[in-house]
């Protein structure tokens, strides 16, 4: 079962991937007023229903793929693809 | 003594050398600011050096290829005006599709830097003129993402036209045909992973690299 | 006047002991306020103070007719003629890369940096001395990478070569890593300098850099406490670094200040806009008045007190000129940056901060900047046994080579340093494949050498020795390849200040080190100390590492780390003072041993001096000092496929061990022209003995009999067992 | 008005990062049987719907944000948040 992770650089935290891309696209004459760049990561788990991957998934996000001095993450609610 | 541009974005580090480099062997470095436009007829040949333009957010090179100056290098090329790419500036050009192909993150996941050698492959562009085909040099590279990938044709179109600069004979990052660097069809462009202004004298452990820039 | 007694919690918060709560009401007349409480903590707090070390620190030698600045900047200096200075300094970042590796190894490398283009100097090299637990310990191997890359991308980003390095491994450093920073600058002809000294009522107090957020909030008075189980809880004030901002940073910096438009300049370090503003005033003898609530924020729900303390990275403080401003703004601009007016400096004496136009304090800078504690604390100094060597009864050299290089200790550092960026800039003529580092300077053409020293090993053998060790050890690295050594930084790693056993590991350090430079005439110009590095009470092995600068008149020709050619003189030079098996026996598990533990200091220094002189020698060819293993070992490191034969071993070499036991101190040399050499050493009253010769594809001893060693599997060994 | 944007590799042979954190996570004692690796990008544009919103960023995408080569893009159809 595909599931995928949202990962961000938390609210309070340097974002300067974002601030630049967005400084860059405001040069080129798109207009945003803020750009937050993170991860996204699918993965694919063995489960019997939804809540069961998320479970594993959250697991595997505390565990290591996310750093929660500097990210938040937010695992999506239904199956990916 | 021939004039040479050399394009610095915000992050570019690798300006200063790329200068030393082409007055070493007697040409006129200049500066050129990447939200500026410049005159292409008062060059002779323009560099991107290498570095971490826009700190490589979004992608390498990705931010330096939309920047203003790009116009003006874009009108260079048009022109027929010499460009070499080293490190960032091959990616910057990859990303700008003026060379076919994007450097991707090494295999390794790490970032490397050795000196490397490499053969050269293609002397058909005034960059590398002053080499023999099959000559092995040394020069270092030092990147975190250098892993050459390309399209099935565009990777033919290169191999076929006889468009790859150069080749690691110990691919360090898992570049696709071992290419170190490549061409334009044009051969005006020419852009590669390593540094040779890194390598310009004994003292720096090689002066193979001079070669890139001799014809200045 | 009537002091009450503080609740203790509040002493606790701040990390403020009852004695120093009623130095700060007899200095004040009054009880601190709310902010007055968090400024207290911050300066007067261990890293900001120095109040353990600074009467220690004194003893250093620390001036000859070369250094322009060895006290009271952010980073000292030296001039090394012909118009060209440097400056350089070492700094830890052990506390924040425990927590949190990548952005702690990162914001030190950061940190450093700043101190040193703060003063008007270009950043040219970068050195890093690592400290890690046994690779078996929990979390190490990924504490190695996190650090490794936060280097990695930190340095690499700012164009700043790293070209050398150390990296030790103990289990002492199981639960209290060190991660410590060196950064050098230069100034090339009309390069001004800049200090932090605020000057000129009406002048504008200006911000650049990054906004301001939540980072690293209490992050100086954390870095002077201890670890405990719960450090993992003090994740949120770990500070983030942005190395694209820190190379603008340096570019926009440096451009102003070569354009003369500041009148002071300061980076905001430890403690951040706390103690920049503070210092600043307080050595220029100038009041400031500073606006919080203009300060750039990232986040707008910090209060006052945040602002001050927040360690948020890539955040410089200038002083100038009103009518200069708009130029300085025009500047920044240019590079992406904001240039922020904070406030302003008055001819008062006091700092006075308001915050949405109240006044929140109204205090003297030197109060908390020059009245901080300083405290001589108790010491004991310990006194080391284990005298005589210990038999090991080696069967194989072979195996014993294979068990080295493959050890923890013995194994090459590539996998770490391949990752640092070591030649950008294109002036870097030995990188960390060397003993030194060298680049060079682009106006003089000489070459300028960086070692690293401290080896843990024999600090834990004795503390005088290893710290005599510490700076004796990478001026002869620079010796040996014909460099002056110049000058030292030093930082200094220990435990508890607390401890008198700690605190006399730290007093033998300081005086050691100092005799030592004192006598090789290399002053202490700038330095680091980072006390409580320890855990549940553990200390650290007491850790006072160094880097020194030396010069040589000739960036070409620089001997050689390795063997190229055949046919080529092998010889091993020496000056023995004492003899230990240290690093084998730790090797094999068991306490160090050595035959004696004193050193004649004045004829080491002296004997360093006359390696110089033979470095440069026309006939020397390679060199290198044998290192903690003997001299076979450090001959294995040196061949390329060009080997070793051996033909006839010293004369001190009575059994299979001594070729594994260290003697202070030993140089090899690949030699041309043998009989100059020798003519050479024989001018300079140095003892040595030649080995054998140069030969491809072998490495023979004749040791009784004639015995072969397959090297290449060896450097194979060498440089594969590190990797991660 | 914030809508997310997911940015994947366009086929295995380009997401060595995937592979890797796969492995380790395998090595770690979790199951997972694949993982990729892409960003999530968070613009906050003007908008007064969302199609319009991902109008604009659809233009981003294209112009800078990907790279067709190696990317593929996929822009949220709800507001992030
Ligand atoms: N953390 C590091 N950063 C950069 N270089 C390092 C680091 N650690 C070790 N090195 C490099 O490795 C060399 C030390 O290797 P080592 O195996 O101890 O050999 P030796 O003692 O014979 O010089 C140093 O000279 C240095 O250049
Ligand atoms: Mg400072």
């Amino acid at each position: 079962m595909k599931i995928g992770l949202k990962i961000l650089p938390r609210k309070e935290v340097l974002d300067s991937q974002g601030r630049t891309v967005q400084n860059s696209l405001n040069e080129n004459g798109f207009r945003v007023s803020h750009c937050t760049i993170g991860k996204y990561i699918v993965l694919d788990v063995d489960a019997q229903n939804i809540n069961e991957a998320r479970e594993k998934i959250q697991k595997m996000a505390e565990f290591i793929l996310y750093n929660p001095l500097i990210e938040t993450y937010e695992i999506e609610n239904q199956t990916y693809g | 003594m021939k004039k040479v541009g050399i394009v610095r974005f915000l992050g570019t580090n690798c300006d200063k050398d790329v200068a030393l480099a082409v007055e070493s062997v007697g040409g006129h470095a200049q500066y050129l600011w990447y939200q500026d436009q410049f005159d292409v007829k008062e060059y002779e040949a323009i560099v991107l050096p290498g570095g971490f333009s826009y700190g490589d957010y979004l992608r390498t090179g990705a931010l330096a290829a939309i920047a203003p100056i790009m116009k003006s290098v874009w009108e260079a090329n048009q022109k027929g005006i010499p460009i070499l790419g080293i490190c960032n500036g091959f990616q910057i050009l990859c990303e700008a599709k003026m060379l076919p192909g994007v450097l991707m993150r090494n295999q390794k996941q790490r970032f490397i830097d050795e000196l490397e050698e490499l053969q050269i492959e293609s002397t058909k562009s005034v960059w590398i003129s002053n080499y023999q085909s099959k000559q092995k040099i040394k020069i270092p590279i030092a990147h975190g993402e250098g892993r050459y990938y390309a399209e099935e044709d565009d990777l033919k179109a290169l191999q076929d036209q006889d468009l790859i600069v150069a080749t690691y004979l110990d691919n360090p990052n898992g570049s696709v045909y071992d290419i170190a660097g490549i061409m334009n069809t044009q051969k005006n462009i020419v852009a590669l992973m390593p540094h040779p202004e890194r390598a310009m004298s004994d003292w720096m452990g090689s002066q193979d690299g001079r070669g890139f820039f001799q014809w200045l | 006047m009537a002091i009450r007694k503080p609740n203790s919690e509040k002493l606790k918060k701040y990390r403020l002991n009852e004695q120093e709560y009623g130095e700060i009401c007899k200095l004040l007349k009054r009880e601190p306020n709310d902010i007055e409480w968090a400024l207290f903590s911050a300066l007067w707090s261990e890293h900001c103070s120095y109040k353990s070390s600074k009467i220690h620190l004194k003893k250093f030698y620390n001036k000859n007719p070369r250094v322009l600045i060895s006290e009271g900047e952010n980073s000292g200096i030296i001039d090394l003629g012909q118009d060209e200075k440097i400056s350089f300094k070492m700094e830890s970042h052990n506390h924040p890369s425990f927590i949190e590796p990548y952005q702690g190894a990162a914001t030190g490398v950061g940190g450093i940096l700043r101190d040193i283009f703060t003063m008007g100097a270009r950043p040219i090299m970068l050195a890093n001395y690592l400290c890690f637990g046994e690779m078996g310990a929990t979390k190490m191997k990924s504490l190695v990478q996190g650090v490794v890359s936060g280097i990695s991308s930190y340095g690499n980003c700012v164009g700043v070569p790293t070209v050398t390095g150390a990296t030790e491994l103990h289990s002492s450093y199981d639960k209290n890593i060190l991660v410590n920073a060196l950064a050098l600058g230069v100034f090339y002809p009309g390069d001004p300098i800049a200090l932090s000294k605020a000057q000129g009522g009406k002048n504008l107090v200006v911000y650049v850099g990054a906004k301001t957020g939540r980072d690293g909030i209490h992050g100086a008075s954390m870095a002077s406490q201890s670890f405990d189980e719960n450090s993992e809880s003090s994740r949120p004030t770990v500070q983030i670094g942005d190395p694209f901002f820190e190379k603008l940073l340096i570019e926009s910096c440096l451009e102003v200040i070569c354009q003369n438009l500041v009148v002071a300049i300061q980076d905001m370090g430890a403690a951040g806009l706390t103690s920049s503003s503070f210092e600043m005033s307080s050595k220029g003898g100038v009041g400031l008045k500073l606006h919080l609530d203009q300060v750039p924020l990232r986040d707008s729900t910090l209060t006052p007190e945040d602002i001050l303390l927040s360690e948020s990275q890539e955040r410089m403080l200038l002083i100038c000129d009103p009518q200069k401003l708009k130029a300085i703004q025009n500047v920044f601009q240019k590079w992406s940056l904001d240039a922020t007016v904070i406030g302003e400096v008055t001819e008062t004496k006091d700092v006075e901060l308001y915050w949405r136009g109240d006044l929140l304090t109204k205090i003297n800078p030197d109060i908390l900047v020059e009245n901080a504690p300083r405290y001589e604390r108790p010491f004991k100094e310990k006194k080391s046994q284990n005298l005589g060597l210990i038999n090991f009864n080696i069967f194989s050299l072979q195996e014993t080579l294979e068990d080295i290089l493959k050890s923890d200790q013995g194994t090459s550092r590539k996998w770490i340093y391949q990752q640092y960026d070591q030649r950008v800039g294109g002036q870097t003529a030995r990188n960390c494949d060397h003993t030194i580092g060298v680049v060079c300077l682009e106006h003089s053409k000489r070459a300028l050498g960086l070692a690293l020293g401290c080896r843990p090993y024999l600090m834990r053998m004795d503390t005088r020795i290893g710290a005599l060790d510490s700076v004796f050890y990478p001026a002869l690295n620079l010796s040996v390849k014909g460099f002056t050594p110049l000058a030292v930084t030093d930082c200094l790693n220990f435990g508890s200040p607390e401890n008198p056993e700690t605190m006399g590991d730290f007093v033998a350090s300081v005086e050691s080190m100092s005799e030592a430079c004192r006598l090789l005439d290399t002053p202490v110009i700038s330095g680091n100390v980072s006390f409580y590095n320890q855990t549940l009470d553990q200390d650290i092995t007491p850790t006072p590492a160094t880097g020194v600068v030396g010069i040589r008149e000739n960036i070409k020709n620089i001997p050689e780390d390795f063997i190229l050619k055949e046919n080529l003189g092998i010889y091993l030079v020496y000056h023995h003072e004492l003899t230990t098996g240290g690093a084998l026996e730790e090797l094999y598990k068991k306490s160090i041993h050595a035959n004696k533990l004193k050193m004649d200091t004045n004829r080491v220094a002296n004997w360093i001096q006359k390696i110089q002189n033979v470095s440069n020698h026309e006939s020397v060819l390679g060199s290198k000092t044998v290192g903690k293993f003997g001299f076979l070992t450090t001959l294995i490191k040196m061949t390329t496929e060009v080997g070793v034969v051996i033909e006839k071993l010293p004369d001190f070499i009575k059994s299979q061990d001594d070729l594994f036991l260290e003697r202070l101190y030993e140089v090899l040399y690949i030699v041309r022209n043998e009989k100059t050499f020798e003519e050479e050493l024989y001018k300079n009253e140095i003892q040595f003995v030649r080995l054998g010769y140069s030969k491809k594809d072998t490495f023979e001893i004749f040791n009784n009999k004639l015995e072969k060693l397959d090297f290449k599997k060896l450097k194979e060994i060498y440089k594969e067992s590190f990797n991660l």
